[in-house]
């Protein structure tokens, strides 16, 4: 599509707000609905909704592939990892009350680190598998 | 020290032997002095325990426990250790009857065949010694499997239908009706140990009881009783030394001595007197007698006439152990043991004609004997004893067969036996009868003269044995009467 | 009462995309089809108040489910062939028979929205209780889901990257340049 | 401090390794790291064996929120059976998969093989370790999703559209499951499975509480390719890599049908399904059928790999026959044939691996002389036939005494004699191949066939001296089986 | 709301019978994978059905509200969704690759071609035996 302007230019300003609704899914999911999840969907269409745009290809080299398969990892190593900190802090596994000094404030820090993980790996698992399709050939 | 561990070692050693074997496939005359050593060294342990099992000591050993309250154990009882002393004394023979034979028919895969012998051999001893139910059928299958390879020896397509048939019959007998029964005497009785008097009386009801004991007659196939004997006839496409012994001597009597050990052990003789069943099968082994019989006349191919003149001779045992007496025990026992010297010995000769002269068919064999005066002489001999005639071991097994027959009131057996010897006599001397009476058919084959030297050394220490078993019956006998029953 | 007629209405439109969905043949249409199942089973989410699920299956069922099945319709085609065998009793029997199962295990169960019922009164009325002192969020559904069930969730998090795992090993990853697949 | 967590890191250690995988990108280097953990996780396995054989049942609150809330782990003498099952054949396999995989998998997806296959190993071990219905709907997904992943990497087109047809078939079977969960939860309000057991007796007279049954048990039955629920089966194994196929057949339907296990017997009760619902006919009327049914389309196969795929709904129908007798004998039958199959399975697999190495095929007719050629390789196969087969001394009669006993017990001799006759069948089908392999003459012009590489051998015997091993001395597989029969059938686990 | 009495129900089984019914019966796979969804989306609607509690609102706390819904199903059925989409991008892959391999996307056409490959295997037996 790039003989479009018009879509061109709308989606260069569309995209920077997708990102930021999606940040804000992330970490108001505490109070409203939304969560890593819906964040990470929402934040792989801002990459997706590029991809349509500018072709696939310029949108690997702003989002490296070696970075999304890193960051597919990462997440769940965040999410595991935060759990086996549990752990080493004297709890058990995915145990967040031992996180800080007080419970409350533990699972406060483990939900959010935990629902990171799963944003960053949805991110991640959304954009790779729509890029792949978009780079298969007829 | 070799009476301690004197089971296991005579496990062990055709063990040890066959993988010798293996190893030194490629110097075959290495190969074949391991196999001599090696049967030598086995009959020598057996026979060192003779005194131990005449004075009755209990030797016993246990390998594994398999199920808790299941065991692979040993121990030696009068007729396993009369079985195995038999069947180690004849593997020497057969060894050196071997080296002629396959030498001389130029055969291949002879490794094979020499390990997979031993194979078999170590399967028998298993099985002479086996003191429960489980043990016996674990070596009876592997001697099954380890004669499967020896009757596809050839691989040509009909021996590889030979091989599923064998296969197929026995492991299809001993699945279908010797396993299961096994496991029902298990769970009803709760012992499946052989022991003296029997394990099953007061366990089960008569009824079950004769269910249980068609389920393990039939399921020894191995005994061959009609209609489960198709096997044997196709095993003859074996090499002749295989069929001397595994399919005259080893296979068919691990068969008939399941059925004895059985009877005795776990029936016990008074159980198996009040078996409904016990009847069905005495007129089924008389059936099978002869019919086993008659076909054989019809047989041109001499190995075939013998293998159904085995079948039988088979249900000669089974009929012994059938008749539920002692009597009849002893009568089966020792017609184990005459049966199996009469038997390797036609089968010697069998094969002696086939490697002199090429000839499978009786009807090719007219004259033969000027030519081979030795073999026919010693294949005379077998058949007379085949009969039971004297002065060879036939006569004394066939005697107190019959005894046991009146004994339990069987007149119809003992008839039975009479014309089963008058049958005998019509399908094994005519063989003789012309070998040496009609003239030699020149002009169809080249001339040949004797058998290979080991071949007819082999059949004169057989045919010596049958006078022997005539003169001698004595161990035989005391190790007989020494069963419990 | 509005609820209610919002409720049938959803319900009704829901029944006949899904009947559309087995009726239409042109793939498009059909993808078309189930985005529009989707966002009327969000809508119904809505009603039911999940709005957590509604948001999530909006964005997934509607959005990356649609877009995903386009992209795959652009590589294979959109047209189904007419159906070349005959009519079979066997799907409408296997289906029937669900059916009645499922309608007569609910069946026995209590009336819709019934505050009495057992699933409301034996793990989740904790979690409503106490979910709000023991962890500091408001949002039930999330304490639930990252701290109570975040076993579950880290289990969740890994199906999507097995799935991501899965793609790459069918159609190749990202990382190597574009060619053509090596498989033909 | 760490041991008292190995039930958690059993699971987490293979999940974290998998994305660690991704970015290893280097084949070699992603073996040793699949070696390394699949070597860890078979040790966890043990201790944890250890851990409740003395002191019995572990229970692990994930979160240190209390069951019914928060997720359990729970193990008794069943879960810990079926990890260590897992992990044997996870350490077995991945030492086999180096050559196989290097041969049948082009060098850029080797690192995502092994990705998969850790996530495919994980997600086996949650669904036994774990005490929570729900959770084990996740783990089944991630072991299937890596499952139909790993199947479609094989160079044959046909296994494409074989794992496309399981992914279709097991996202039913999974659908199905999830309905039977929220049934039963809709009645009791937990998804807890100890909770559960406690709860559903006062609301078993329900229709919602049977129709969850009937869900659950046909959502399962088609997980683990039930007769006659099977037809994913065949073409899933045959045309996977080899490794996979000796991986997946080992567990995949194993671990399936401990969850069976678990649903009857933990949750709703042999009392009730057996005894109320009395659904023992039916499923050994099933498990008959498939015993024989399997068995005859195997010996009508022409590639090996099918014919054990056939063979291996077959043996299904042996571990559902003793399930359906619910005795302990029955019962622990069933899960000795579970095990027993799990390393008769593995090793014919791992054998087919080998001759596909070799020969580029696992067709009978190309299998010719390859008893001389590869000698060890078909040994081995002879062996694992026979065990199949059920000769004694090896496994596989062990497990086929118990059923038989089993029958006995239940006082039905007719289906006493089923059991050795449907393995008359496996001699047929085991026999067509022995015997082209052994007694048919080579094809002439072609090359030397060598021996296959040892780190092929090396699992395929430890495998063989499993089959003898267990086969000659079960009293331990025998003992824990026993002690997870009773245990299942003691209802709750105390 | 308690007249609506099981009515969300049996809606929800009519449209888990479509579903179900397209992945049976239809042979085109990606119209067996939208009937998959089409099944999962209505088991996920059952779940919700069962976590309403008349009068509630959504389970997110607030001093205001007494009756909330049963926030337990929301739970599982995100993870549900997620499982959905997981399994159709892995679907459409591999049908991605079929159609590459076989050159079409109808069952029965890839049936008609793997029975040929498999008679041509055949009849290269027989002149091996």
């Amino acid at each position: 599509m790039n003989n479009q302007p018009i879509v061109r230019i709308g989606a260069k300003i569309m995209i920077p707000f997708i990102m930021l609704f999606a940040l804000y899914v992330q970490f108001h999911g505490d109070f409203g609905p939304g969560g890593g999840f819906q964040a990470g969907v929402i934040f792989a269409a801002s990459l997706i909704l590029y991809a349509i745009i500018y072709d696939v290809e310029e949108a690997r080299k702003i989002v490296h592939p070696w970075a999304l398969n890193i960051f597919l990892g990462l997440g769940i190593i965040l999410y595991a990892g935060t759990g086996i900190a549990g752990i080493f802090l004297g709890g058990n596994f995915l145990d967040y009350n031992v996180l800080a000094h007080d419970p409350v404030h533990g699972q406060h820090l483990g939900i959010l680190l935990v629902e990171l993980g799963v944003g960053i790996t949805v991110t991640c698992a959304m954009t790779i598998i729509f890029f792949i399709f978009a780079r298969q050939e007829h | 020290m070799i009476i301690d561990n004197f089971i296991l070692l005579s496990i062990l050693i055709p063990l040890v032997g066959s993988f010798l074997i293996a190893l030194t496939g490629r110097w075959e005359n290495v190969r074949e002095s391991v196999t001599l050593i090696t049967s030598c060294s086995l009959f020598g342990v057996v026979i060192s325990a003779g005194s131990a099992v005449m004075a009755k000591e209990k030797i016993t050993a246990t390998l594994a426990t398999i199920m808790p309250n299941i065991t692979i154990s040993f121990d030696v009882e009068p007729l396993g250790y009369l079985f195995a002393c038999l069947a180690s004394f004849l593997w020497i023979v057969t060894s050196i009857y071997s080296i002629g034979y396959m030498r001389g028919h130029h055969e291949k895969n002879q490794t094979r065949f020499y390990t997979c012998f031993a194979l078999a051999i170590m399967g028998v001893m298993g099985l002479c010694f086996s003191s429960n139910l489980l043990t016996l059928f674990l070596f009876y299958e592997a001697i099954t499997l380890c004669t499967y390879p020896l009757v596809t020896h050839s691989g040509t397509e009909e021996a590889k239908r030979a091989g599923r048939t064998y296969l197929g019959v026995l492991l299809a007998t001993s699945m279908v009706f010797q396993l299961p029964a096994i496991i029902w005497t298990w769970v009803a009785a709760g012992t499946i140990d052989f022991t003296a008097g029997g394990v099953l009386n007061g366990h089960v009801s008569t009824g079950l009881g004769s269910i249980l004991l068609l389920l393990f007659v039939f399921g020894v196939g191995k005994a061959a009783l009609m209609p489960f004997h198709r096997w044997l006839p196709a095993a003859m496409v074996a090499p002749t030394p295989v069929s001397a012994l595994l399919h005259a001597v080893a296979v068919v009597k691990a068969g008939v001595f399941s059925v004895l050990k059985i009877a005795i052990y776990i029936f016990g003789i008074d159980f198996l007197g009040l078996l409904e069943a016990h009847t069905w099968l005495i007129y089924a082994a008389g059936f099978t007698i002869l019919i086993g019989s008659l076909v054989a006349m019809r047989q041109d191919n001499l190995k075939r006439r013998l293998a159904y003149s085995t079948i039988s001779q088979l249900s000669y045992i089974v009929l012994g152990a059938m008749l539920a007496t002692k009597a009849g025990i002893l009568g089966g026992g020792m017609h184990m043991i005459t049966h199996a010297f009469g038997k390797i010995t036609l089968f010697f000769g069998a094969g002696a004609i086939m490697v002199a002269s090429h000839k499978t068919e009786i009807s090719q064999m007219k004259g033969i004997g000027r030519a081979m005066p030795w073999t026919l002489g010693a294949f005379l001999i077998g058949s007379l004893s085949i009969i039971g005639l004297p002065p060879f071991g036939g006569a004394w097994s066939k005697w107190f067969l019959c005894m046991g027959a009146l004994d339990s009131g069987q007149l119809i057996m003992v008839a039975v036996l009479m014309i089963s010897s008058i049958l005998n006599v019509a399908y094994l001397i005519p063989i003789v009868v012309q070998g040496f009476f009609s003239e030699l058919d020149v002009k169809e084959h080249h001339a040949h003269g004797e058998a290979p030297a080991f071949c007819v050394a082999a059949q004169v220490i057989t045919a010596a044995g049958c006078l022997g078993l005539f003169l001698y019956p004595e161990p035989v006998y005391q190790l007989l009467k020494i069963i419990e029953m | 009462m509005i609820d209610f007629y919002i409720n049938i209405t959803l319900l009704s439109f829901l029944v006949l995309t899904a009947i559309a969905i087995t009726r239409v043949r042109n793939l498009f249409s059909v993808v078309m089809l189930s985005g529009m199942y989707s966002l009327l089973t969000a809508a119904m989410f809505v009603m039911l108040d999940a709005v957590d699920v509604a948001f999530t299956e909006a964005a997934v069922g509607a959005g990356i489910s649609t877009v995903l099945m386009l992209a795959t319709m652009a590589l294979v085609g959109e047209k189904e062939a007419a159906p070349k065998k005959r009519f079979s009793l066997l799907p409408i029997t296997i289906v029937l028979i669900t059916g009645l199962v499922v309608v007569y295990g609910t069946s026995d169960m209590p009336n819709f929205g019934d505050p009495a019922a057992a699933i409301h009164n034996h793990v989740a009325d904790v979690y409503i209780a106490e979910s709000g002192v023991k962890t500091g969020l408001p949002n039930i559904v999330t304490s639930v889901l990252a701290s109570y069930r975040g076993y579950d969730t880290l289990g969740e998090t890994t199906v999507i990257f097995t799935a991501a795992v899965a793609v790459m090993v069918l159609l190749g990853s990202l990382i190597h340049p574009k060619k053509r697949e090596d498989e033909e | 401090m760490l041991l008292s967590h190995l039930p958690a890191l059993q699971v987490v250690l293979p999940l974290i390794a998998a994305p660690i995988c991704l970015v290893l990108h280097h084949a070699r280097l992603a073996w040793a790291w699949a070696m390394l953990i699949s070597w860890s996780a078979f040790g966890i396995a043990l201790s944890l064996l250890n851990r409740v054989l003395s002191e019995g049942v572990i229970s692990y609150h994930i979160g240190k929120w209390a069951p019914p809330w928060g997720i359990e782990y729970r193990l008794d003498e069943a879960s810990v059976f079926m990890l260590v099952l897992v992990t044997t054949i996870g350490v077995v396999v991945t030492t086999f998969a180096k050559e196989s995989v290097e041969k049948e998998i082009v060098k850029e997806k080797i690192h995502l093989f092994y990705t998969c296959y850790l996530l495919c190993f994980a997600g086996l071990l949650g669904m036994s370790i774990t005490g929570d219905v729900f959770n084990i709907f996740v783990f089944l997904e991630i072991s299937s999703l890596s499952a139909y992943a790993l199947i479609s990497m094989s160079d044959d087109r046909r296994a494409l559209t074989a794992s496309f047809r399981y992914l279709v078939m097991g996202t039913v079977g999974a659908t199905f499951y999830i309905i039977g969960v929220g049934l039963i939860y809709m009645a009791t309000g937990s998804l807890n499975i100890a909770d559960l057991a406690v709860k559903l007796p006062a609301v078993a007279d329900t229709q919602t509480v049977r129709a969850a049954l009937a869900f659950l048990i046909v959502g399962l039955s088609l997980k683990l390719a039930l007769f006659p629920l099977h037809s994913w089966l065949p073409n899933a194994y045959a045309y996977a890599p080899s490794a996979v196929s000796a991986f997946i057949a080992a567990t995949a339907t194993k671990v399936a049908v401990y969850v069976m296990l678990r649903v009857i017997f933990t949750i709703f009760g042999v009392s009730y399904v057996f005894g109320t619902m009395n659904l023992g006919p039916a499923i050994l009327s099933l498990a008959i059928m498939g015993m024989f049914a399997a068995s005859a389309m195997a010996i009508s196969q022409k590639n090996v790999k099918r014919l054990l795929a056939y063979s291996s709904i077959a043996q299904i129908g042996y571990i559902m026959l003793g399930i359906s007798f619910a005795t302990v004998t029955g019962l622990s039958g069933g899960i000795v044939h579970l095990f027993n199959h799990a390393l008769i399975k593995c090793c014919l697999f791992m054998v087919m691996g080998c001759v596909f190495f070799r020969i580029n095929s696992t067709d009978i007719k190309d299998m010719a002389g390859l008893g001389k050629r590869m000698p060890f390789t078909m040994a081995a196969f002879v062996i694992g036939g026979l065990s199949l087969i059920g000769v004694p001394s090896t496994v596989g009669f062990i497990s086929k005494w118990y059923l038989m006993q089993a029958a006995f017990e239940a006082g039905s001799w007719v289906i006493a004699i089923m059991i050795p006759l449907s393995s008359l069948l496996a001699v047929v089908y085991i026999w067509r191949v022995v015997e082209v392999a052994y007694f048919s003459p080579s094809p002439d012009g072609e090359t030397a066939i060598k021996e296959a590489p040892v780190s092929m051998q090396i699992p395929i015997w430890v495998m063989v001296a499993g089959i003898f091993y267990f086969g000659i001395n079960a009293e331990f597989t025998l003992d824990v089986a026993r002690r997870a029969a009773e245990s299942l059938l003691g209802g709750i686990v105390l | 709301m308690s007249s609506l009495g099981l009515y969300n129900y049996w809606v929800v089984v009519v449209l888990m019978m479509s579903g179900l019914y397209i992945v049976v019966a239809h042979g085109n796979l990606v119209k067996k994978l939208i009937g998959l969804n089409v099944f999962q989306a209505s088991v996920f609607m059952m779940y919700i059905s069962m976590g309403k509690v008349a009068g509630g609102t959504a389970p997110i706390l607030d001093e205001s509200i007494k009756v909330y819904s049963n926030p337990l199903p929301h739970v599982l059925i995100l993870t549900g969704i997620v499982v959905g989409v997981a399994t159709t991008a892995v679907g459409a892959a591999l049908i991605v690759r079929i159609k590459r391999a076989y050159g079409t996307i109808e069952e029965y056409e890839i049936e008609k071609h793997e029975i040929e490959e498999e008679e041509t295997n055949a009849a290269e037996g027989l002149t091996c035996f």
